[in-house]
């Protein structure tokens, strides 16, 4: 377990076809703990699968993938228990108010204090105000953040994120980039994808550009290196 | 059209010819048999069932559909095959056991039960459970099961030699592409 | 490639042989049974399809359980293939035993617990091969099949368990062939039920591995497409 | 242990709060079995023989028809909102979620069952309320939610799935179904405890096999 310390994600030769349809290709990656990790490439390119697969909701074919030194098939409840994803769906119950949406989150993750809690989490997300409404009547963006409020309810040492700022005006973009920040303090890991490559670059320490299923960059400097990382996301944007 | 006949084909065909021809050899003696015999069949119901002092047959009176009676006298070599109520068939020969003959025909008289009887110059040969037809309408049945099969079996064996020739062109195709 | 001409397969020449040897004995060698006439010569023919149908379901949950345990392909693939064969001769028992049953008990089907449990089994292995033609692409649908294929087993035994239940508490008018079928034929007929039983297996095998190799090209094709639709970088 | 019971019955109350929002999945249960019934008391002459001879399968057939479409709506509106995906996040077990799903479903098909009975036993001047009734209603609604919630959840990502969940599951609860329907048809006819025993037995063994067998297998169905 020495390696807890340092690396989060290990992906060795990781595959995952949809039938005729590649999604990985073959995915060696390392991502280490404590900091913010952007996946960038095109539509298809594998970065939602490699959320998903990091999330265990996807089942790799092939390969191996340690998450905190654990290995992903053998001991899923307990990086599950570490984990937290807000994805491209909101995945909230449109029938239910936001409080209860996080209540049952939190009774499935086991919490305790979950009133206090709920409100903590809410006000860091800036939905506190919104507690009792339907999650159907609100927008998208609200729905985004109700979504991160859950995902990062129970502090896991690992969070997922898919475009999590889409949907979401500039006051919302500032508080999501403060949550960001506190992980990063904390020595804690965030996965990202993001479609706004510019400000996605200022707050990662690590970039990691994706192509048909591969990685083609990886890059532990994504300041200096910016231009390399440019040209290889323009690159593959070209190709679309 | 590419009309070479594959392998499998070529097996397949014969398999076929082998066993069809089989099959027809064995329902063409069979019909032969069947018409060669003097016998004949009745179905019906009994009507009268006649025996000595010691419960021992003699005689045995059948209705047919069209309400005609016939009456029948046994040999000690008649074969009986009849069920009872539950379903039950009881086996055996007039000589073997003569007094439960008589006591089943009774029961089927009772129950109206149909019999048949397959009968030469005025004796009873056998006397069973009433079939389906004849000898010949049976062989029918026993060629369709035999037909179905085989043709569902080599449906399903020429289907896959297709299937497995469309595959190997394309695997040849994709693989040529990927060079 | 296979350089060896599809009739040269040894399986298929010796099924062949069998099956010749088979019908010989089905149809000249063995005398007629007295009670049933000829017809009575399809249970020669029933019974060795019925227990292919049988050996199809056993080889689906065996290698389900394998494909669960290990996670390999081919065990999938054999899952698929005897699923495929056993539907065929599943399908081929219903047929035989309904137009045998017809001029015997005189009627087309009845409730009786086999004949109910074969049917319900014959439509779980059609669910089983709707079920992998209509999901979508994946190991996703290997491991549900797999579940199917080891539910379906697993049900076996109690549906046949409730189907007899059922018609004891409904008797039938009549009995199973089987129950009048050894009443004038002792040794002749168990020699042969063994040896069409033998044939028909020998066939099963033959187009279970046909099967196996087909499905195998489709893989085969699937990689292959996989490769040549966007190229990886390698 | 009592964690666990915890996160069965919270995955549980959720769905039932969910159904009594918007009524989803009883009023599909129900609905379609007292159109069936309904359509039956006009299809078919109910004399006395007659409905003694026949209710009892015409009341289970509706009743396992009704199911499967209220099974369907269970996982599909689980499915449209993705919110599957956010219980396979949470660092449960798969047999949880399983047990969670199958308990809500159970209550469903328990509450279709109490409106639907009662009117079966009116629309075909049947006397079905006796505790046989309670035991039978309850281990068919078990086997049913055992091995519906196990279904549901597998042919949830196909298109055509209100087709093949019925393929898929009538078949396999046959022996329930003939449970039901065998001990039904003893009841209307004044039966005891003794002559149903043996099917009730059976359908017993049933539920707890399903059961077991599902909350083993569910772990390989759920993800892609």
């Amino acid at each position: 377990m020495t390696q807890t310390n340092t690396i989060a994600i290990k992906a060795e030769a990781v595959v995952k076809n949809y039938g005729a349809k590649a999604a990985l290709r073959s995915i060696d990656l390392e991502i280490p703990t404590g900091g913010v990790t952007i996946l960038l490439g095109s539509n298809g390119a594998g970065k939602s699968t490699l959320l998903r697969v990091f999330a265990m909701l996807t089942r790799i074919d092939s390969g191996n993938l340690t998450i905190h030194g654990l290995e992903m098939m053998k001991e899923g409840p307990s990086i599950r228990a570490n984990t937290g994803a807000a994805l491209h769906a909101p995945m909230l119950y449109g029938d239910m108010s936001v409080r209860e949406n996080l209540m049952f989150s939190a009774s499935i993750l086991r919490l305790p204090r979950k009133d206090t809690l709920i409100y903590e989490t809410a006000e860091k997300v800036g939905i506190q105000d919104r507690l009792e409404d339907r999650v159907r009547s609100l927008s998208h963006g609200l729905q985004k953040k109700v979504s991160l409020a859950r995902a990062i309810m129970h502090e896991p040492s690992l969070l997922l994120l898919d475009e999590p700022e889409s949907g979401l005006d500039g006051r919302s973009v500032n508080q999501l980039d403060q949550i960001i920040a506190g992980y990063r303090s904390h020595n804690r890991t965030v996965v990202m994808t993001t479609h706004i490559i510019e400000h996605g670059l200022e707050i990662a320490d690590h970039a990691v550009v994706l192509q048909h299923g591969n990685v083609i960059l990886m890059s532990n400097d994504p300041i200096t290196e910016r231009s390399a990382i440019m040209n290889a996301y323009a690159s593959v944007g070209a190709k679309l | 059209m590419n009309t070479k006949l594959t392998g499998a084909k070529t097996g397949i065909i014969l398999f076929m010819a082998i066993t069809t021809t089989l099959t027809a050899i064995f329902i063409a003696s069979e019909v032969s048999i069947a018409k060669a015999s003097e016998e004949s069949i009745l179905s019906g119901i009994v009507v009268g069932v006649e025996t000595d002092s010691n419960g021992k047959l003699i005689r045995l009176a059948v209705s047919d559909s069209s309400g005609q009676i016939t009456t029948f006298e046994f040999s000690p070599k008649t074969q009986f095959g009849l069920e009872n109520q539950a379903g039950d068939r009881w086996i055996s020969s007039l000589a073997e056991n003569p007094s439960e003959a008589a006591r089943r025909l009774n029961d089927h008289r009772k129950r109206f039960a149909p019999i048949t009887v397959s009968h030469a110059n005025g004796i009873a040969s056998s006397i069973v459970e009433r079939q389906e037809g004849k000898l010949e309408t049976n062989l029918g049945y026993l060629f369709a099961v035999f037909a179905t099969t085989w043709i569902l079996f080599f449906a399903y064996v020429l289907y896959m030699g297709q299937k497995q020739r469309v595959l190997q062109y394309e695997i040849t195709r994709l693989k040529n592409q990927l060079e | 490639m296979n350089k060896v001409p599809g009739y040269l397969d040894p399986l298929l020449i010796l099924s062949t042989a069998l099956m010749g040897c088979a019908l010989y004995l089905i149809f000249i060698w063995v005398p007629t049974e007295t009670n049933q006439g000829a017809i009575q010569r399809i249970l020669y023919f029933h019974v060795p399809i019925a227990w292919g149908s049988m050996l199809g379901i056993f080889v689906v949950s065996a290698s389900s359980i394998l494909y669960l345990w290990k996670k390999d392909q081919k065990w999938d693939r054999l899952a698929v293939s005897s699923a495929e064969v056993g539907l065929t001769f599943g399908a081929m028992m219903l047929l035989s035993g309904m137009i045998w049953a017809r001029p015997v008990w005189g009627v087309w089907w009845t409730g009786e617990a086999k004949l109910t449990t074969a049917l319900i089994l014959f439509f779980i292995y059609v669910a089983y091969l709707m079920f992998r033609s209509y999901f979508p692409p994946g190991t996703q649908r290997q491991r549900i099949a797999a579940v199917i294929g080891v539910i379906g087993a697993l049900d076996a035994p109690i549906i046949y368990f409730a189907a007899n239940l059922w018609s004891q508490a409904h008797p039938p008018l009549i009995t199973g062939p089987a129950a009048d079928a050894d009443s004038t034929l002792g040794s002749e007929l168990g020699i042969v039920l063994l040896m069409s039983t033998f044939a028909f297996t020998l066939l099963f095998v033959y187009m279970v591995q046909a099967r196996y190799k087909i499905r195998r090209s489709e893989d085969d094709i699937v990689d292959l497409k996989r490769a040549t639709t966007t190229p990886g970088v390698s | 242990m009592t964690d666990t019971i915890l996160v069965i019955w919270a995955i549980a109350r959720k769905d039932l709060v969910l159904e009594i929002r918007n009524k989803d999945v009883v009023v599909a249960i129900t609905g379609f079995a007292l159109l069936v019934l309904a359509i039956f008391t006009f299809a078919v002459d109910l004399s006395q023989m007659n409905a003694k001879l026949i209710g009892p399968g015409v009341l289970w057939a509706a009743i396992a028809f009704a199911g499967v479409t209220g099974l369907n709506r269970a996982f599909a509106s689980e499915i449209e909102s993705s919110t599957l995906e956010a219980l396979l996040i949470a660092p449960i077990s798969r047999d949880l979620i399983y047990l969670g799903k199958s308990l809500g479903n159970f209550l469903f098909i328990t509450t279709a069952q109490i409106i639907v009975i009662p009117t079966f036993a009116v629309l075909f001047n049947l006397i079905v309320f006796r505790w046989e009734m309670v035991a039978i209603c309850m281990v068919t609604a078990i086997g049913f939610s055992a091995v519906g919630t196990l279904f549901a959840a597998m042919s949830v990502r196909i298109r055509a799935r209100e087709v093949m969940l019925p393929l898929l599951f009538l078949p396999v609860v046959t022996p329930l179904l003939m449970a039901a329907v065998e001990s039904t048809s003893y009841l209307v006819n004044g039966g005891t405890w003794g002559e149903m025993a043996s099917w009730l037995q059976l359908a017993i063994a049933f539920d707890v096999l399903f059961i077991v067998i599902s909350a083993l297998i569910f772990q390989n169905i759920l993800e892609d």
